[in-house]
This record gives structure tokens, sequence and C-alpha cells, in this order.
């Protein structure tokens, strides 16, 4: 790989992101799935880089997977976001970040329509005002939290406890990236670097210390389309889209796989589990899976968090082996216990996936 | 002394090189064996690609000739090498010249050797030049029986790229013929069905991939698959059978009429008019000259020359082109 | 092995990394002629098993290039040897002997 | 008197063990002959047959007639060995018997007369004995001076190739070629010592024992020559040399009716061990001719056939043109034990069971083109036109789709797959209801008429043509073309029909007979039952064939088969090559009137013109 090339391509795809003053919207699956990921991130914003970031109780989801799944008519939608955005604008907030990537999609995908169909926003103007009595205005900026992390990465690096290093060999860990689809691939401008290369993740890994390695299925889907994996019978088509990129990552043995969107932090970690249950094989040599971190868990990594405060026993493939190549300590025992010290009990272990208790 | 040079054919190469060496101020003596000059071009109605009538083409050829002797009806016997120049033996009368340029040009594959087309067994599987003949008579194609086709089918390839006959070579020329001729069927008849059966679709000259374009877009569907059985049903119209090779499926349709796109052939009588010079013939059967890139137009004896399609399928461009070439070289033999 | 209810989708797709090309090698080596074909369909048009059926000489090649020679090995046993798509090659691929090599094929390969 | 001397003792034993294991062979062959094959035996053994049999030994084993007319030297070689041989003995057992006036003697003793028996005296006629005995001895040797000459070139015996042997065979070879000049030298040394011996052996023996020290070789000849004698027979049951006593059997055999059927039996047994491995078959085959493919012709095929050592190249490498059928000296099936050689090894799971059942319309005469006439429109259309002027009501059953006939599969050895698409032919010509069935394909009428069973006569269109013709009911009237006609293998040598196309192309023209005909014609080298021979090289054999019929001197080369045609039209651009009934549509005088109606009539696939 060329990576004058590369540099090239990710200067023609930057873009604009505000210096502070945030409003936060959080994601879904991220709540449910890794709720501790979206708490690490808050963490870093204002502990760490002392940043203002908003959250209103008040917020909704965008009602993304409905509309994807054509559950919830477009006029909805937008009438919706534009409810998400009218309580930014009375929080006195104008720079909106989803942590969703699907979000994030959905957000640009509506000012994208607005903007070429001004009769569109008019009217949900109306239906807004109809519904809430709310006026709105669009963000004066937009970015996906791993945006925001992306260009606080080099102030992240510097306060960071941890390098992506072999505490042995001393090698850089190498690490693939996995960008939801959403993210860049509808509007290739609004993603750093592009939906081709982007950066925005192999920019935090070299940051950290990392090596950033392309592997050929790096562009493709992890599996979680709305409608096949919701749809049983869909399911071997989510799994098989996975295990493509596995396969094709397979021979770099990456030791972390580095992921933006809520869906493929889940999916790239559970079909993992999926598979070697299914079929007995583990995309490692040592049976183990390869780990699966979101940008914000991996940054909390790096500057000392406790493992177990940012929930990573939420994830289905052992973070141990991480920590272990790194040198980061832990302590097996907190696992499984809550914040007040509580059994939060053991899950029941895996047949054909290493599991650590 | 003005120096004479026989040229061997009056089609399109051999014109253009008469043309040049009259201008050069040589003594030009052009023998063609039929009746008429302008060889294949002139049984031809309109050119590829602006559609452009052969007859403005061949006229100019023929008007631009100065003080060329024209022998028509004239048929080359033999020619001899003596003393430093040539005896050309044609029509029991002797001619001296001092070069010859052989302009013979190529026969249209004979389409009956591919008997299972049934061109000469069924009354409606003609060839493009029959169909060149239909356009020049009745401005579009008629069945045998008088009546209007509906439905026509272009096979592309015969008697090109077919070992089975012997000629393994691609004729350059027929696919975009094929692609002209079906958008005059088109604008002929504007209701009729056009098919295009092709092997590879080789559009490859200036305006070529415009007409390509332009047939699609006059609804002329194209089918990847070579024909390879055919037979008459009732009307006198014929069954066909191909490949559809792009959905891997067997395909037959009825038409009323079936068009032949026949490829080049090499002449076979005058290529013993070119062995008797000590010329050679290459592998497809046309004549071989000196070297196919840095001297396509001399050959391995002093003095003769090739023009065109005699040395192997040619459009009118690259016929008049070498003819200029041809033409130069001979003025440099002549003038050393 | 626990069963989900799902399994993976194997992929249509021709990863000619993973396939096993090795009967095309063979044929190409017993019969030069294999490597010729234009894929016109010559051949699939005039064949008398395929008034009936799928079987296609052309395609059977190719997916012999391909490296899914169960698939074509099944295909051959269509065929009846009658020989008009050798009379009908116009690369002259010797399509009777490919046959007969691939139903061979078939009694050897386990 | 009692003769003996312990030098006789090699060729006794070669006799006894060549006698014990020949009739064991011949006993185990006999037994093993199915039960319908033993029948042909029991019915004929006392009849005519055996008569004819033993006529075509003296005719074939000892003459060597068919070998004779392929070759003169080659034949004379072949009789001066096998008939002065028995004459030598039955010259050798009457001289013995005579002298010994009736007396039964080992049979040792007339071989080894001379040295038992020194003064002839008593003899009566001695002097035509001791003339024939020498007479015969110098016939016997001017054979082996040929078969001398025969291995250091094989070209004036009209052998272009001779056959490659084993190492056995030519130790075998060896013994044979020595026990005549041994018996001369052994006789002349002989009669030089004692003043016997006939008019060559005692001037032989005298000019040799005039030489110092050459009585000395009195009993080391004697020896040697039993020595030889025997060796030679206890080497024939492993080598070629066993078709001599296995001919005879054949012989027989074949006369009281046995044939090869469609798989090996106890017969084929006797088949393989009855060739002679002259090698004649190779010389007829066009692969060795034209392709220089010399190694699998029949002579190598049956010799490890019956080494149990065949393998797919040499099982496959055959046109079964039937060329060398006809050729052989020894007339064995070659070509029926190839292909059931074939038959022993189908390829697995061919399955037909997608081909539906088809149906045709009704009419008096079936009329099939085949998969082939499908490609060659106009042989079809030549000769319906020639049905329709000599108003055939018939119906043309593949019109819309065929079925293979089969015979493509079943010369590859296809047999049960070829059985399935039989079967559903035959539904769809009995469904027809016709008279007769009429094939323009020469390969789809001989499985038609061989192994379909049909109730209704099948014709190939020549024959069917020649009888409208010869009846009047299809007028031709001869042109000036000159034509030269190509014998298809499944039609001539295969069905035996010959004389139908001739006769009808001398309705139509001048035909011109050329040598290379009939059962002798070439193959065009489109044969369906090779198929590991390439395009070119099947171009290269037309070509040739092309030529054997001078094709470069007529108007037309005709032939009668769709797939010659074809073959011939592809190595060929100089050629007018059609089939009969092109020819024929040519002279036709009732088929220019009729051209009308025939349009109309092809709309409705069946029906009458009259």
């Amino acid at each position: 790989m060329k990576l004058e090339g590369k540099r090239k391509i990710w200067n023609e795809y930057q873009k604009d992101i505000a210096d502070d003053k945030y409003f936060y919207v959080r994601s879904c699956i991220r709540q449910a799935v890794f709720p501790g990921s979206e708490n690490t991130y808050l963490r870093i914003m204002r502990d760490v880089l002392k940043k203002d970031v908003h959250e209103s109780a008040h917020h909704t989801t965008c009602t993304g997977i409905g509309y994807h799944t054509e559950v919830v008519p477009f006029e909805t939608i937008q009438t919706v976001v534009a409810r998400n955005f009218a309580l930014m604008r009375e929080a006195g907030y104008e720079n909106y970040t989803p942590s969703c990537v699907t979000s994030f999609g959905i957000y640009t995908e509506i000012l994208d329509t607005w903007h070429h169909f001004p009769e569109e926003k008019k009217r949900t103007a109306e239906y807004l005002k109809k519904a809430t009595q709310r006026d709105f205005q669009e963000p004066g900026n937009m970015a996906h939290t791993s945006d925001i992390i992306y260009k606080f990465r080099h102030q992240i690096a510097e306060k960071a406890k941890y390098k992506l290093v072999n505490r042995i060999t001393g090698l850089p860990l190498k690490v693939v990236d996995h960008i939801g689809c959403h993210y860049a691939k509808m509007f290739p401008e609004k993603g750093i670097g592009g939906a081709e290369h982007p950066h925005v993740l192999a920019g935090l890994i070299e940051a950290f210390g990392g090596e950033v390695i392309d592997y050929p299925e790096r562009r493709h889907c992890c599996g979680f389309g709305f409608r096949q994996y919701f749809i049983k019978a869909n399911r071997g088509y989510s799994i098989a889209a996975s295990k493509k990129k596995f396969e094709s990552m397979e021979p770099y043995q990456p030791d972390l796989i580095l992921t933006n969107c809520p869906g493929c932090n889940y999916f790239m970690d559970r079909w993992q589990y999926a598979l070697a249950e299914m079929e007995g094989k583990t995309y490692d040599t040592q049976g183990n899976g390869i780990p699966v971190l979101a940008y914000e868990e991996l940054a909390g990594l790096m500057l000392g968090f406790d493992p177990w405060e940012m929930g990573l026993q939420m994830h289905q493939v052992g973070i141990e082996t991480l920590m272990d190549k790194i040198g980061i300590p832990y302590n097996l025992s907190e696992k499984y216990k809550g914040a007040k010290g509580e059994d939060l009990g053991v899950p029941e272990s895996p047949r054909n996936i290493k599991f650590y208790k | 002394m003005t120096k004479t040079v026989a040229i061997i054919g009056g089609g399109v190469a051999g014109l253009e090189t008469a043309k040049q060496l009259n201008s050069l101020g040589y003594s030009v003596k052009l023998f063609e064996k039929t009746n008429t000059l302008g060889g294949h071009v002139a049984k031809w109605d309109r050119l590829f690609p602006n559609k452009r009538h052969a007859s403005e083409v061949v006229s100019s050829l023929t008007l631009s000739q100065g003080n060329t002797q024209t022998l028509t009806e004239t048929t080359v016997h033999s020619i001899k090498r003596e003393n430093q120049g040539f005896v050309i033996s044609a029509n029991s009368s002797n001619h001296e010249a001092d070069a010859v340029v052989l302009a013979t040009g190529f026969e249209l594959f004979p389409a009956e050797k591919k008997e299972e087309y049934g061109y000469g067994l069924f009354e409606n599987v003609i060839t493009s030049a029959d169909l060149e003949q239909m356009f020049k008579k009745h401005g579009k194609p008629v069945m045998a029986s008088g009546h209007k086709p509906v439905r026509i089918a272009f096979i592309h390839c015969v008697g090109s790229r077919d070992e089975k006959v012997n000629r393994p070579y691609c004729s350059k020329v027929c696919c975009v013929t094929a692609v002209k001729q079906a958008i005059e069927v088109k604008e002929a008849l504007p209701n009729s069905e056009v098919f295009c059966f092709y092997m590879d679709l080789r559009t490859f000259g200036p305006g070529y991939e415009d007409l390509y374009k332009e047939a699609q877009s006059k609804g002329v569907t194209f089918i990847r698959g070579r024909l390879s059985e055919s037979s008459e049903i009732e009307g006198g119209r014929v069954l066909i059978k191909a490949e559809d090779t792009l959905a891997s499926t067997p395909l037959k349709m009825s038409v009323d009429i079936v068009v032949l796109m026949v490829g080049m052939s090499p002449l076979r009588s005058t290529n013993k008019l070119a062995t008797d010079l000590g010329l050679s013939i290459n592998a497809d059967g046309f004549i071989a000259a000196t070297d196919l890139h840095t001297n396509p137009t001399g050959t391995a004896t002093n003095g003769v020359f090739v023009a065109g399609a005699c040395t192997g399928p040619n459009n009118i461009t690259d016929t008049v082109n070498a003819a200029k070439a041809t033409a130069l070289d001979v003025h440099n033999y002549l003038s050393r | 092995m626990i069963d989900f209810g799902f399994t993976p989708l194997v992929a249509s797709i021709t990863d000619l990394d993973k396939a096993n090309v090795n009967l095309a090698k063979q044929l190409t080596e017993q019969d030069p002629s294999f490597a010729l074909c234009i894929s016109c369909g010559s051949c699939s048009a005039t064949c008398t098993a395929g008034q009936f059926t799928k079987f296609s000489f052309r395609v059977m090649c190719h997916q012999i290039r391909k490296g899914n020679a169960k698939e074509a090995i099944a295909e051959a046993s269509k065929c009846m040897l009658c020989g008009k798509c050798t009379l009908a090659c116009p690369r002259n691929v010797n399509t009777r002997n490919i046959i007969s090599l691939v139903r061979k094929a078939q009694t050897t390969t386990p | 008197m009692n003769y003996y001397h312990h030098f006789v003792i090699p060729f006794t034993a070669g006799l006894l063990f060549l006698v014990i294991v020949v009739a064991a062979k011949w006993i185990g062959w006999i037994k093993n002959l199915d039960a319908e094959q033993k029948g042909l035996i029991k019915r004929n053994i006392f009849g005519k047959a055996s008569l004819h049999a033993t006529w075509e030994v003296i005719t074939e084993s000892l003459l060597h007639r068919r070998i004779f007319q392929k070759n003169f030297l080659l034949g004379y070689m072949h009789m001066s060995l096998a008939f002065g041989w028995f004459l030598l003995i039955v010259m050798g057992n009457l001289e013995t018997r005579f002298f010994t006036h009736g007396q039964m003697n080992p049979p040792y003793v007339p071989i080894f007369f001379e040295f038992f028996e020194h003064d002839l005296s008593t003899l009566r006629y001695k002097e035509i004995f001791t003339f024939v005995m020498d007479f015969l001895l110098l016939f016997v040797l001017s054979g082996v001076a040929l078969a001398y000459m025969k291995r250091a070139t094989s070209k004036p015996l009209g052998m272009k190739k001779a056959t490659k042997h084993a190492f056995i065979d030519k130790l075998a070879l060896t013994s044979l070629w020595l026990i005549f000049p041994l018996r001369l030298a052994a006789e002349s040394v002989t009669a030089g010592l004692y003043d016997s011996g006939g008019f060559f052996t005692r001037w032989l023996g005298e000019a040799i024992v005039s030489l110092p020290g050459a009585d000395m070789l009195y009993y080391p000849l004697w020896w040697a020559y039993s020595i030889s004698l025997g060796l030679f027979f206890i080497s024939v049951p492993f080598t070629r040399y066993m078709h001599i006593p296995t001919e005879t059997l054949l012989i027989f055999l074949r006369k009281y009716g046995i044939r090869e059927k469609n798989e090996h039996t106890s017969y084929t047994q006797v088949e393989l061990n009855a060739c002679s491995r002259c090698g004649i078959c190779i010389d007829s085959c066009q692969l060795s001719s034209e392709l220089g493919i010399s190694n699998s012709q029949s002579t190598y095929f049956l010799k490890s056939l019956r080494d149990k050592k065949t393998t797919d190249y040499l099982t496959e490498t055959c046109m079964l043109c039937g060329r060398c059928d006809f050729a052989c000296p020894v007339g064995i099936e070659n070509s029926t034990i190839r292909l059931n050689q074939r038959r022993e090894t189908p390829a697995s799971a061919i399955n037909f069971g997608y081909v539906p059942t088809i149906e045709a319309s009704k009419g008096k005469i079936a009329f099939f083109a085949g998969c082939m006439g499908q490609l060659t429109p106009s042989v079809t259309k030549a000769t319906l036109t020639l049905f329709n002027a000599a108003g055939v009501e018939y119906t043309h059953i593949d019109k819309d789709a065929t079925i293979c006939c089969g015979r493509p599969l079943q010369v590859n050895g296809e047999e049960s797959a070829a059985k399935e698409l039989a079967q559903k032919n035959k539904q769809l010509i009995e469904g027809t209801g016709a008279q007769a069935l009429v094939t323009t394909c020469p390969i789809c009428a001989r499985i038609f008429a061989e192994s379909y069973g049909l109730s209704i006569p099948v014709y190939h269109h020549t024959q069917f043509l020649y009888q409208l013709a010869a009846s009047g009911q299809l007028k031709l009237t001869p042109t000036s073309n000159l034509i030269t006609y190509h014998d298809p293998c499944e039609l001539g040598r295969g069905l035996g029909i010959y004389e139908e196309p001739r006769e009808l192309l001398k309705f139509a023209g001048n035909l011109v007979e050329v040598k290379s005909s009939k059962t002798d014609s070439l193959c065009c080298g489109g044969s369906l039952a090779i198929t590991s021979i390439n395009q070119q090289q099947r171009s290269q054999i037309a070509i040739k064939t092309l030529e054997s019929i001078g094709a470069n001197d007529v108007d037309f080369v005709a032939t009668a088969c769709p797939l010659c045609k074809k073959t011939f039209t592809a190595a060929s651009d100089e050629n007018a090559i059609l089939d009969v009934s092109e020819i024929l549509v040519k002279a036709c005088t009732n088929s220019r009137q009729s051209l009308k109606p025939e349009q109309k009539q092809r709309t409705k696939e069946t029906s009458t013109v009259n």
C-alpha cells in the first residue's frame, strides 16, 4: 500500500468539526448492548478533554431502525429528527454529535434531502409545529462521535497510559478497522478520509502507536443489515457477511478489530461467538477470537480506565488477550461484580471460544 | 522516358494507387477483370460509419484518374519478370511495365459453404452483399415472396473466425457493417424487429462505437451467440437456433430474413499470380507483405508491391492509406 | 456444535484463489483444444441433449475452469455424444473427447 | 527296428508338451462356449460345414490364399513355411512308412530318419523320395530366407510397418528360423559322410565333409536340430505361434456359424489366440498411415487383451472403421472385439431420464434425418424433394426435435445408455404406424437395423431411393457429370451396402470407380468411434481419402453420410462434396414440376403428393 496515495485521499476528504459545545445524542443499540461505552465517551470528553457536552433527557431515537425496515414513514422520521434538532437549539447548542452511525447516516440523508427539496423541510417544520409546537433549525455543525475522538486523537494519545504496542516484543499491535456502512458510503464527503479509505479509525490507531492493517474485505458490511438480522430466515446471510470479513482478515492475525458503529461492534463481536459455536472455528490462533472495541472503548483503555467500569465484560470475545499483550492490569474477580461490588452472576461458558471468568 | 506502372485490380486500392502514381508523373496501366471500376464498394449502397453513399467514394476515385490507362474486362493471366521490368499478359496481349502493384482485393466468403445456415437453399437467407443490393434497388429489404419482412436477423462472423470453413481470422469490417445495416433496416422499416447475433462486437474504428449505440437506441437487439443451425418453415421464413450465451440458454426464433455477414476471403486466382512472382501467402491465405510493421506494402520480389485487401481484410480508410503508401514506395523504387 | 436455526450462507462468488482448477489443468493437458473455447454458444445451440435439458457443453467447460468440477461432471452425464457440437465448433474444440475425459474423471476422481 | 538316440529327447518332449497344452486349451475354450454356440457346433459338426472348414484350413492355414492376394512374396513366404513344412512332415512319414513297411514308429523317427537310416536301397521309389524331401526342404528354406529379409526390410513384402515383437516372440522366432538351416546342415553332413541323401544334401554334404574336422559336427548338428525343434514347440503356447493350431480351430468354429457377440465369449479367446500378429492390420489402418499412430492397431490390441494387460489407450484409439477386419488374413472380428472391450468399462451415471417421449404424425414411410441431418439441411431437402417427386407418403419424424439414435454412445461402449435412447426412438418410430423407416444417416441406420429390433424394415435412403429409381417411380436422366463415390464406413463395411448408391449414381451421371473402394474404402476421418484425435488430424485423413477417390478429377464427390460430407467439407475448400440425394435431384426429371407442391406439402409435415 502506498501511504502517500492514501494521504492524498485523506486530505481530499476532511470536514469541519466543532471544537467544543456539543449536543450529544445516544445510540439505541450502544446503550442496550455496550452501555458502558457511551459513558466512557462522556468521561473522555468531559473529564479528560474538558469539553462541554450537553445531553437532553428528552431526546429520542432517530427511528432509523424503523425507517430502514419500512415501519416508519419518511415524514415521521423527518419530524422526529427535526424535534431532536429543536431540543438542541432550545438547549443553546448547535453542534450535533450522534453516537450512532445509523443515526449519523439518517441525519446526513435528511439534511441532504432538505437541501435539495426545501419543500420537504417546510412540510417537516409544519408537522413538528403541529405535533409539538416546536420550531427547529438545522445544526451548525454535525459530526459523528468517532469524528470527535478523531479530532482530539493526539491530545488523548498524549494523556494515554498505554500504547497499542506489544509489551514483550515492542512491536506495534496489528489493528483492523471496520467503519459502519452509513458513516461514509452514502455521503463520502461527510466521512473523514471518504468511503474507500476512511481515516477516522485509522488515524486513531496510528495515534496510539498501532499498525493499521488493510485487508481485502475492509469495506464489506458486518452483516447487520436490519432486514437481514431481524428476520431469522435471513440470518444465514447476515452471519455470512461477517464470516467473509473474518476469513479475509484472518491471514493478517490482527490483535484487535476497531469499530465506530454500535451495530458493527456488536456483530463483529457476537458473530465470532456464533461461528465458533456453529462451526468450531475462531479466527485467531489461540481459540480466543479477535477482540472487538469501539473507538471510545479503545481510547478509554489507553487512558487507563478500568475495563470493567467501562463495561468491557459485555464483550463476548474476551478483551483479556489484548490487555495482556499491552500490559494493562485487570482483576478477573471483579469482572462480574457490579459498581457496588455486588455479584452480577457469571454467564454460561461458550464451548468453542475462550471465556475468561 | 516515363516509367510505366501496372496496377492489377480496379477497386479502391487500385484506383487510389493509380491516382497517386499518376500525379507523380508515371504512366499508369490499370487492369480490371470486370467491366466496372470500384470493386466491391461499387456494389455497396451506403458506407459505415456515416452512411454516405458508396457511389460518391467510387466516383471521386474514378474521376481523379487523370491519364491512367484503364483496361476493364481485362484479366491478367500471368506476370513475368523480364530484364529490369515485367511483362503482363492479359486477354492474350502483352504489356510492359517497370513496376507492378497487386491491388487484387478479396472475394466475399461463399456463404453456401456454411451449409447449416441455408444460403442457396432457403430463399430468405441472404448475405450482407445481397442486402446492399436490395437497399440499392428498393431502399429496404424485401422477402423472396415480395412481402415486407417484420423480423430480420443479422448473423455475424459467417466465414470469419471459423476453422470449420478454414477462415480462422476476423474480417474486421462485418461487425460494424451489420450494425450499419441493422440501423438502415430500422430506418426503412421502423416497425421491424432487428436482431444481431454476434460472438464479440469489434467496433474499433472512429465512429463505430457511436453507430453501435445508435443501433441500440433504435431498438436493435444484440444477442451474444453464434448461429448453429437453421431450417425453413412456413412461408419461407427461417427458424434459427443459437445460444443466448449471456443467459446460458439455447434460443430459437423464427425470422423473415436472415442476413449472413459474409467475411473477406483471399482470392485464390490472384494468389497464383502472386506465388508465380515469388511472393508468399500468409497463414490466412492472403498475400504476405515483407514486414508487417515496417514494410506493409513491399514484397519479397523487387518491383512488386501490394495494396489493400489482398493482404488481408481492410476497410476503405485503411485501404486508401495503404494505397498512398504503396504509391510512395513505387516512386522511391522507380527513382532509385 | 450448536444449531441456532440458521447457518452462514455459502458464498456464490467464484473465488479463483480457492477454486480447485485441477480438472481444467488436466483436461488442457489431455486435450489442448479445451483451452480454445470462445463461448460463442454454437455447441449449446445445436446440442441434441440441450433441447430437453439445461446441459451446455460450453457452460460445463466454463464451470470446470472456475473450479466447479463436481457440477460439471454431473452435467456431463447428460451428453448423448452425438457429435453435432464437434461439427459446429468454429474453434475446433474436440468436444466429444472432452466429454469422454470428463466422464472418465468422474470414475477416477474419488 | 528300434530307432532311438538320446538327442531325440528335446524334440519329443517339446512335441508332447505342445500337444498336451494345445489340447487342454482347445478343450477349455470349447467347454466355455455358451449354450447357443455349443448348439451350433452340435448341429453342424457332422455336416458340410466341417468339409468347408477343412478346405479353408488347406487354403488359408497352409496355402495362405488371402495373404497371396495382398502380396505375392508375403504369400509365398507364408505358404512355403506352412505348406512346405506340412509336406515335409507328410512325405517324411510316408517315406518312413514305406521303408519300415507300414510299421508304427515313434513320432521322432520320420523327423530324424536321415540319421537313423543311411542305406535306403530297399526303399521303393527311393529316388523320388530323396529328391522330393530335398526339394521340399529347399522350398521351406526359401521361405525362411524371405522371413530373414522381412526382418531387415518389410517393404518388398508389401508391408510398410511390421509388428514390433516381445522378447519371447523373438526367442521363438529364432528357434523357428534355426530349425530348417540346422536340418539342412545335419542332413547334409550325414549325407556327405554316408553317401546318402538327395540331390542337394548329398552335394552340400560332400562339400562340407571335404573340410577338415567336419565329421565332428555330426552329432552336435542333430542335437541342435532336435533342440531347436523342441524349443520352438515349447515356446508355441506362450507366443504368437499359438495362432498356428488356434487358427484351425477358429476356422471350424466360424464355419459352424459362431461369431463374436456383444460381449466377450470363449470364442473371443479363440480369436485372440488365432492372431498371428502378422501386422497387416497396421498397414490397413489410417491412424498409422496418415497420423503416424502405429501402436494401437488390432495386432497390439489383441495381444494386450490376450495378455490381460489392455489399456484405455489401446481400447479407444481406433476409428472402428472396419478396414482391418477385411484386411485380416485370419478374418478376426477386430472391431467387434474392440467395441466389446469398450463395453466392459462404461462411464458411470449416464442418465437420460430427462428425455421426453416425442410423437410424430402418422405416415407410410417414417423419415429420420438424425442429429447430423440438422446440420446438413441440403441432404434432407434433397431427399424429401425426391420423395415428393416419386410420390412417397412420408412423415418426417425428427423435424422438430431429435433424440440421438444411440450409435455414437454405442461405439464408445455405452451400451445401456444407448439402449435408453433407443427405447425412446423406438416409441417414436412405432407410434407413426409407418411400414418402413428411412434415414439419410448410415450411423443411425446401423443401430436401427442391428440393435433396435424394429418390426418394420430399415432403409438407408440410398437403398430406398434405389428401389424408387429401379421401379421407375423416380425418373432420372443421367447428366454428363463425372462423379466419384466415397463409401461411408457404417454403410459399406458396417451394413454391407455398396451397390445401391453406385447404381443410383449411374442413373444420375458418370460414376468413376476407384481402387480403394467398397470393403477397402478409406474412412473419411470423421469417425465417432474415436475421440482422441483432433480436427486437424481428421482433416489430414480426409484429404488423403479424397485423394484416394480421385476427388480432383471429377465434378462431384458423392457420399451417403452427413458426417462424411461435413468432414470432407471442413477439410477441403476445393471439392464439391454432395450427398447421393443431392446429385439425384440434379438428374431428377420429375422433381422440377413437383417443386411447387412440395413447398406446400412441407408446411403440412406429412402428406401425399401425386
